[in-house]
C-alpha cells in the first residue's frame, strides 16, 4: 500500500552519480550457450532480448510506454536490415510493480543462454535488485529512467537515460532570464531524486544563475491534501517556486497553487507534463526541463513520433522514447562488435557508449566508462495549450 | 533440477523469507497478541545488518550482522512489549503498526547512517541460501516444540481465554512478552538475512504493505501452526508467478482468491487438513461406541444414552 | 488412588481456615458490586454462597481470585495474605476454579482440556519424570471418577451441556486444589444432572477438598453445603446452618420466596 | 488562519471517509479494508462516466455517480464477502481476521482495474463543468470546494450523529453494537439494517471520493490506501463504537499534520501524528471515547 505509492515514486528516480567506489560482486558463474558462446559464426538468425519492465501495477504507463518504444525500435532494425539479416526477437515481462517479480524475471532471463541482453526495469529499486544479479550471472542489462545511485556502479549495468539531475541545472538559464532572486520548493522528500533536486541541485544552480534557495517544504508520497505545504511555500511570496513531486500529487500541488493565487513562475520535472495537460490553461506558464518532448525540433524526434503516432495514436512519451534509445544502443553494440554474445554485447554498449551517439533523446554521452547516458537536454513550458521548447 | 534452480532462485529465497516474515506475527497471533511489530523487527534486523556490514572495513560474517539485527530487535521489542501491555485486540494493532511506520520514517530521515530515502546498497556478503534454510528449519523445530504437548496446551489456553488461563496458573503476562521478544527474533531474522540475499535495503521494502503480506500468508495457510506459515508463505510467492499467464488481470485474480480464501477456509488451508483429520478420528470413535453397545449391558447403555444426547446437542 | 485428590501438605497452615476474606469491597465506577463481606472458608468442607442475579456473588469470587482489584479489605489463603499476589500464583498455591459459563478450549479434547489443569506446576514429586507420572494417574484417576472416559478424544462441541460442566470440574480437580471455587456449577441442568454434580462434589468432600459453592439453586445448597453464606446488593445478609439460613425474613424476601418453596 | 481554514478541510475530509468505515466497524463488527478502494473506484466512475459519453458532468452529477456506485460497492461487498464471512465464523476473534484479510483481498480488485484502465495514470474530473476558484476570506484563501465539503461534512456529520441517536432504525443498528444477541432477541433485523448501514458507509466514501477528485485535483488507483490507514488510526484513537469519537479524531488528525507541516519540516509528519496516536492509546486504551469493556464473571 504505502509501498506502492512509493513505487510509483520510484520512476523519476533519477540521481547524480557519485562514484562510491564500491566493488562490484561479479562471481565467475556465467553460462555457455547461444548468447554466450563464440564470435566465430557470426550472427545467428535471431538475436533474443528480453525486457522485463511494468506493464501492470503502480507505475504501469511507464513500463507500457518503453514497451512501445521499444516495439518501434525492433521493428526499425529488423525490417531496415540493420543487423545483416540477423533479427531481434523481443519479448516483455511484467514486473508489476513489484522488486520480487523483477528480480526474479532477470534471474530466469540470466539462466536462459539463449537470451543476449536484457532491457532492465524503469524504477530504481526493481533496478536495485536486478543490478547485482547482472553482475553475478554475466548478462548486459539496459535501464531507462531507473536513476538512482549505485544501479551502473555494478559492471554489466547500463543506463540510457541520463539522470534527471545532470540536465537539471538548465532551468537556471530560464529563471536567470525571468529575473528571479528568490525560488522557494514544495518536494517529496522520501523519493532521492527529488530531494536531490530540491536540497543540492537548485542551490548549485541558482549560485551561477542569481536566485537563492529559500523554504523548501518538505512532504511525502502519502501526502495527499497540498494546501498547507504550498501555503507554506509561497508565504514570503518568491519569485519561482519548485513543484517537485509524482503522480497524482503534482496535480493536487498545482491545484494548491492555483487556489493560493501564486503569481510567480512555477518549475517543475517532466512529470509535469500530463498534470498540466489536463489543467489545462489554468496552468499556462508552468516550466521545466526535460530529456525529450515530441515537440522538439530534430529529424530523430520527427521520425520517432510520426512512427509512434501511426502505431499507437498520440505523441511521443519520453519513456518510449528512452525505451527506443535503450533497443538502439544494443543493436548499435551487435553491430558494432558483429556478435551477440552477452560478453560482445557489454563489449559493444560500453564501445558505442564511450563514442556517444544521436537518438530520440538528442546527443547522448555516456559517462562511467560508457555505461551512463548524459545529455543537455532542453528546457519546455506549457503555454496553455500545448508544450513549447524554450532552449534547445 | 539446477537450472530450474537458477531460474527461480529469487522465488525460492523470497519463499524462505517470506516464511520468516508470517512467523514474525504469526507466532504472538498464536498468544493471543494481534502485534505487527514484526515488521518494524523486519526493519531494525535488516538496517542494523546492512549497517554492520556496509561500516566495517573487514568482512563480516553473516553471524554478526545479522546476529546484530536480531539483538536490537529483541531489545526493543522487550521494551515495546511492556510499554503496551495494556492494549489488546486492534488497538494493540493500531499501536504497533504506529510503531513500524515510525521505524520506516525514521529510516528514511536517518542521514547518513540509514541512507535517507535511496536507502543502503552493496550490502555484500558470503550469505548463502543454505544458512537460510538451515535458520528455518531450525526456527520450525522449535515452533514444532512449542505447539505439542503441555506448551502447546498452554499456549491455545493463553490465546483463547486468557481469564481461564491465569486461573490455571498460567503467567500470561510472560507468554505475551515471549510473544514480543518472538516477534523480534523472527522479524529481524528475515530483514538481516534478505538484505544479505538482496544487497539493498531502502525505506520503501519496510512499509505497510509488509503487514498486508504477512497477514495474507497467515490467513490463507492457516495461523494455528508454523505449518500454515509454510504452506501460505509458498502459496503466496508462487501464485502470483503463475498468474502471470493471466497478464493484466493477475491481480484480480489474486485478490479474488484471497477473498474466497477468507471465506470458504477460515481456518486456512491448515485449517482443511486439521478437520479432515478430526472428522476421521470421529468416525473412529462412532464405530467404537457401536461396538461396545453391541458387547456391554447395561453399562454401557448409560454411555450411548449419553452419547445420544450430545448428538442432538450438535444437531442443534 | 483416591489420595491422589488429597492435597500435599504444604506447609503446616497458620490457622485452620482455608480462606479468610475479610471487609472485602470491590467497585467498579461508582458502583458497589461487593460492601464489605466477611467469609471464613474452614478446612474440609463445602461452603456455599447463595444470592439472586446481580447480588454480586461472581463479584466476589473475581475479587478473591484476584482478577479484579478490591477497594477495600484483606485476603489470606493458608494463613497467608494475598493481596499482591497475581492470579496465576495463586492458582499454583492451590486455589482452583470453575466460571459461571463453560470456558473450555474449543479446539482442544476433553483428556487435552483437562490436561491443562494437570500442568499446573505445583509438582510435589521428586524428579521430573516422578510428577509426570504421578500428573498422568491423578489424570486417569479423575476422568475415571468424573465418569469421562468416553468422551476423552471428543471435543467439547460434540458434548451436551452437562458433559461439558463435568470436564470443567474435572479440569479444576486435577489441579489437586486446596480449595475449589464452583461459580454455579449446575445452572441449566436437568435435575439428574444436578444431582450427579452434588454427588460428586460430596464425593470430594469426602476426601478432604474444601470447596466454595456459588449457586442459586437453593436446594441444592441446602442439601450440599455445610455452612452457607447468602447475599444481597453486595452484602451479606446471613451465614450459618444452610436451612436455617435459607428460613431468614431477608433471605425469603431477596428469593421472594422462587425457587425455595418451588423445589421444596 | 489559513493553517485553520486548510485543517477544517483536512478534518472534514478526513471525517466524511473514516465516519462510514467507523459506522459499521461499531456496529456490525465489519473492518472494512475494501472502503478505501470503494472510495477510489466511485470517484473513478464518475471519470470513466465522463470519459465515454465525452459529457462534461456537472459537479452534483459526479457526486450523485459517486454516491450510487459507492453503496452499490459496500452494500456487494457485504452481502458477497462479509456477511458470509460473519455467518461462517465461529467466534469474535476469528471474524475479525477473516473480516481484515478478506476486505484486503477485495481492495485489491477495483485498485487492479484501475490500474489497469488508466496505466496507473492520475484521474480527474477536469473535463467537468465545475471550474474551482477561490476568494479572500478574513485575510486567508478559501475556494469553493472548500466551501462545498465544509457544508458536506458538517450537514452529513450531523446527520449520522442524529439518525443514529434518534431515529428508531438508527438505535436498533446502535443495539446490535452493543449485543448483537439482544437486538435479535427484540426482533431486530440485522440483515436489512446491516445492508442501510452498508449502503451509508459507501455512500459517504464515494461522496468523499467524488469530493476529493475535485478538492486534490486528481486520484490514483492507490489513493484510498492512505487514507485508509489514517481512517483506522482515527477510529481507533475516538474509540471504536463512537461516531463523535470519529470526528474528533478525524480533526485531531488533520489538525496535528497541520500544525506539523507550517512548524517542521514535512517528512517527520507521518511519524508525529502515529506517535501522537500510540500515545493517546498509551492513556487511554480503548480510545477517546471508546466503551470501557467492563467484564463481569
Amino acid at each position: 500500500m504505502n509501498k506502492n505509492l512509493l513505487r510509483s515514486a520510484g520512476i523519476v528516480g533519477a540521481t547524480l552519480m557519485t562514484a562510491s567506489g564500491l566493488a562490484s560482486c561479479g562471481g565467475s558463474g556465467g553460462g555457455s550457450a547461444a548468447a554466450t558462446g563464440d564470435c566465430e559464426s557470426g550472427l545467428p538468425d535471431t538475436i533474443k532480448i528480453v525486457t522485463v519492465k511494468d506493464q501492470t501495477g503502480v507505475a504501469a504507463y511507464t513500463g507500457t510506454e518503453a514497451w512501445r518504444g521499444i516495439q518501434l525500435a525492433a521493428d526499425e532494425i529488423n525490417s531496415g536490415d540493420m543487423l545483416d539479416g540477423s533479427k531481434l526477437e523481443v519479448e516483455v515481462k511484467d514486473t508489476a510493480g513489484d522488486v520480487q517479480t523483477a528480480a526474479s524475471h532477470v534471474t530466469q532471463a540470466a539462466a536462459d543462454s539463449s537470451v543476449s541482453a536484457i532491457l532492465g526495469p524503469v524504477l530504481s529499486d526493481q533496478a536495485l535488485a536486478v543490478a547485482p544479479i547482472a553482475g553475478k550471472s554475466e548478462v548486459p542489462v539496459v535501464y531507462t529512467q531507473a536513476g538512482s545511485e549505485g544501479i551502473v556502479d555494478e559492471d554489466w549495468n547500463f543506463r540510457a537515460t541520463p539522470p534527471l539531475v545532470t540536465y537539471y541545472p538548465k532551468i537556471g538559464q530560464y529563471l536567470e532570464k525571468q529575473g528571479a532572486t528568490s525560488v522557494n520548493t514544495v518536494f517529496a522528500a522520501d523519493i532521492p531524486t527529488l530531494e536531490q533536486l530540491s536540497h543540492d541541485v537548485l542551490p548549485s544552480v541558482g549560485e551561477d544563475s542569481g536566485f537563492q534557495v529559500g523554504e523548501q517544504v518538505a512532504t511525502q508520497s502519502t501526502t495527499q491534501d497540498y494546501a498547507g505545504p504550498v501555503n507554506k511555500a509561497i508565504a514570503d511570496d518568491p519569485d519561482a517556486l519548485g513543484l517537485l513531486m509524482v503522480g497524482a500529487q503534482i496535480s493536487s500541488a498545482m491545484q494548491a497553487v492555483i487556489q493560493s493565487g501564486y503569481q510567480g513562475e512555477v518549475v517543475s520535472y517532466p512529470n509535469a507534463a500530463p498534470a498540466v495537460a489536463e489543467i489545462g490553461k489554468a496552468a499556462a506558464g508552468v516550466t521545466w526541463p526535460t530529456n525529450f518532448d515530441s515537440s522538439i525540433d530534430t529529424p530523430e524526434v520527427k521520425a520517432f513520433d510520426e512512427a509512434y503516432t501511426e502505431a499507437y495514436d498520440g505523441t511521443a512519451t519520453n519513456y518510449a522514447a528512452e525505451g527506443y534509445d535503450s533497443l538502439m544502443w544494443v543493436a548499435k553494440a551487435i553491430e558494432e562488435e558483429g556478435c551477440a554474445t552477452r560478453d560482445a554485447i557489454k563489449t559493444g554498449l560500453e564501445k558505442v557508449g564511450q563514442a556517444g551517439f544521436t537518438g530520440t533523446q538528442g546527443e547522448l554521452t555516456f559517462e562511467a566508462n560508457g555505461h551512463d547516458a548524459r545529455s543537455d537536454g532542453y528546457v519546455v513550458q506549457w503555454d496553455g495549450e500545448k508544450i513549447v521548447v524554450l532552449e534547445q | 533440477m539446477s537450472a530450474w534452480y537458477d531460474a527461480h532462485l529469487i522465488l525460492v529465497q523470497a519463499t524462505f523469507i517470506s516464511f520468516l516474515v508470517a512467523l514474525s506475527i504469526q507466532f504472538p497471533m498464536r498468544m493471543g497478541v494481534f502485534s505487527f511489530a514484526g515488521v518494524a523487527n523486519y526493519a531494525l534486523g535488516a538496517y542494523t545488518a546492512a549497517i554492520v556490514v556496509v561500516r566495517s572495513d573487514e568482512i563480516v560474517s553473516p553471524v554478526v550482522s545479522v546476529g546484530a539485527g536480531v539483538l536490537v530487535a529483541v531489545v526493543v521489542s522487550l521494551i515495546l512489549a511492556l510499554i503496551v501491555r495494556r492494549l489488546r485486540g486492534l488497538y494493540l494493532a493500531m499501536a504497533t503498526i504506529s510503531v513500524s511506520l515510525i521505524v520506516q520514517v525514521i529510516a528514511f530521515n536517518g542521514g547518513e547512517l540509514t541512507g535517507g530515502a535511496s536507502g543502503m546498497f552493496g550490502v555484500i556478503s558470503d550469505l548463502t541460501i543454505g544458512s537460510v534454510i538451515v535458520v528455518c528449519v531450525v526456527a520450525a523445530g522449535i515452533l514444532t516444540w512449542t505447539e505439542r504437548g503441555t506448551l502447546g496446551r498452554r499456549i491455545d489456553a493463553v490465546r483463547d481465554d486468557p481469564e481461564l488461563a491465569v486461573s490455571m496458573g498460567i503467567n500470561v503476562n510472560r507468554y505475551r512478552l515471549v510473544a514480543f521478544v518472538g516477534s523480534g527474533v523472527f522479524g529481524s531474522l528475515a530483514g538481516g538475512l534478505e538484505v544479505l540475499l538482496r544487497s539493498t535495503i531502502s525505506p520503501v521494502n519496510v512499509g505497510f504493505s509488509l503487514v498486508v503480506t504477512a497477514l495474507t500468508i497467515i490467513i490463507v495457510g492457516g495461523y494455528r501452526s508454523w505449518v500454515g506459515a509454510a504452506i501460505g508463505a509458498v502459496i503466496v510467492t508462487w501464485l502470483p508467478f503463475y498468474l502471470q499467464a493471466m497478464e493484466r488481470y493477475q491481480q484480480v485474480i489474486y485478490g479474488l482468491f484471497v477473498v474466497v480464501a477468507a471465506i470458504f477456509v477460515p481456518g486456512g488451508l491448515l485449517g482443511i487438513a486439521d478437520q479432515a483429520r478430526r472428522r476421521l478420528v470421529r468416525r473412529q470413535l462412532e464405530h467404537e461406541d457401536q461396538e461396545a453397545a453391541a458387547e456391554q449391558d447395561a453399562g454401557g447403555a448409560a454411555v450411548v444414552d449419553a452419547v445420544g444426547a450430545s448428538r442432538k446437542e450438535e444437531a442443534r | 488412588m483416591t489420595q491422589h485428590t488429597v492435597p500435599p501438605t504444604v506447609a503446616e497452615p497458620a490457622s485452620a481456615l482455608v480462606l479468610d476474606a475479610r471487609d472485602v469491597a470491590i467497585h467498579f465506577g461508582g458502583v458497589k458490586a461487593v460492601d464489605g463481606v466477611t467469609m471464613e472458608i474452614a478446612e474440609g468442607k463445602i461452603f456455599g454462597l447463595l444470592g439472586p442475579n446481580g447480588s454480586g456473588k461472581s463479584t466476589i469470587l473475581a475479587g478473591i481470585t484476584r482478577l479484579v482489584p478490591l477497594k477495600s479489605g484483606s485476603l489470606t489463603f493458608d494463613g497467608r495474605p494475598y493481596d499482591d499476589v497475581p492470579t496465576f500464583k495463586l492458582a499454583r498455591w492451590g486455589m482452583a476454579r470453575t466460571f459461571q459459563t463453560v470456558r473450555l478450549l474449543g479446539d482442544l479434547t476433553v483428556e487435552q482440556n483437562i490436561l491443562l489443569g494437570a500442568d499446573v506446576g505445583r509438582s510435589s514429586g521428586v524428579s521430573r519424570r516422578a510428577a509426570a507420572t504421578e500428573r498422568k494417574e491423578c489424570v486417569a484417576d479423575v476422568i475415571d471418577r468424573t465418569g469421562l472416559a468416553k468422551f476423552v478424544k471428543w471435543t467439547p462441541s460434540e458434548l451436551s451441556y452437562g458433559v461439558q460442566r463435568r470436564v470443567e470440574i474435572a479440569r479444576a480437580i486435577v489441579m489437586q486444589p486446596r480449595l475449589l471455587l464452583l461459580d454455579e456449577p449446575v445452572a441449566g441442568m436437568t435435575k439428574s444432572e444436578k444431582l450427579e454434580i452434588a454427588a460428586l462434589l460430596s464425593d470430594l468432600r469426602a476426601q478432604g477438598l474444601t470447596q466454595l459453592l456459588v449457586e442459586h439453586d437453593v436446594q441444592m445448597m441446602v442439601d450440599t453445603c455445610d455452612h452457607l453464606y447468602a447475599m444481597n446488593f453486595g452484602k451479606l445478609i446471613g451465614e450459618g446452618v444452610p436451612a436455617d439460613v435459607v428460613k431468614t425474613p431477608a433471605v425469603q424476601e431477596a428469593y421472594m420466596g422462587k425457587g425455595w418453596r418451588a423445589d421444596a | 488562519m489559513q493553517e485553520l481554514i486548510n485543517a477544517v478541510s483536512l478534518g472534514c475530509i478526513y471525517m466524511l471517509f473514516a465516519m462510514g468505515m467507523s459506522l459499521v466497524w461499531g456496529t456490525l463488527d465489519v473492518l472494512n479494508f475494501a472502503h478505501g478502494s470503494i472510495f477510489m473506484f466511485s470517484a473513478f466512475s464518475g471519470f470513466y462516466l465522463m470519459q465515454e459519453t465525452g459529457n462534461s458532468l456537472p459537479l452534483a452529477a459526479l457526486l450523485l455517480v459517486g454516491v450510487v456506485v459507492g453503496a452499490l460497492m459496500s452494500v456487494l461487498a457485504y452481502q458477497l464477502v462479509l456477511r458470509p464471512i460473519l455467518r461462517r465464523a465461529k467466534d469474535k476473534d476469528s471474524a475479525e481476521r477473516q473480516i481484515l484479510i478478506g476486505g484486503i483481498g477485495l481492495a485489491g480488485i477495483p485498485v487492479a482495474i484501475v490500474q489497469i484502465q488508466t496505466l496507473s495514470n492520475p484521474f480527474s474530473f477536469r473535463a467537468g463543468s465545475f471550474e474551482v476558484a477561490s476568494y479572500d476570506f478574513l485575510g486567508a484563501r478559501i475556494s469553493n470546494i472548500q466551501i462545498v465539503i465544509w457544508v458536506v461534512g458538517v450537514l452529513l456529520g450531523t446527520a449520522v450523529v442524529l439518525w443514529l441517536r434518534r431515529s428508531r432504525s438508527g438505535l436498533a443498528l446502535r443495539s446490535i453494537g452493543v449485543d448483537s444477541e439482544v437486538a435479535s432477541l427484540m426482533g431486530i433485523d440485522q440483515g436489512r439494517l446491516g445492508v442501510a448501514a452498508m449502503a451509508v458507509a459507501g455512500g459517504m466514501a464515494g461522496l468523499s471520493g467524488a469530493l476529493l477528485c475535485v478538492s486534490f485535483g486528481a486520484l490514483t488507483a492507490e489513493s484510498g490506501d492512505v487514507l485508509l490507514l489514517k481512517a483506522f488510526a482515527i477510529i481507533i484513537l475516538g474509540g471504536v463504537g463512537s461516531m463523535l469519537g470519529t470526528i474528533i479524531g478525524a480533526f485531531f488528525l488533520a489538525g496535528a499534520e497541520t500544525l506539523l507541516i507550517a512548524n517542521t519540516s514535512g517528512t517527520w509528519v507521518d511519524a508525529v501524528s502515529f506517535g501522537l496516536l500510540f500515545l493517546v492509546l498509551l492513556v487511554r486504551p480503548q480510545g477517546i471515547l471508546g466503551r470501557q469493556e467492563v467484564r463481569r464473571t
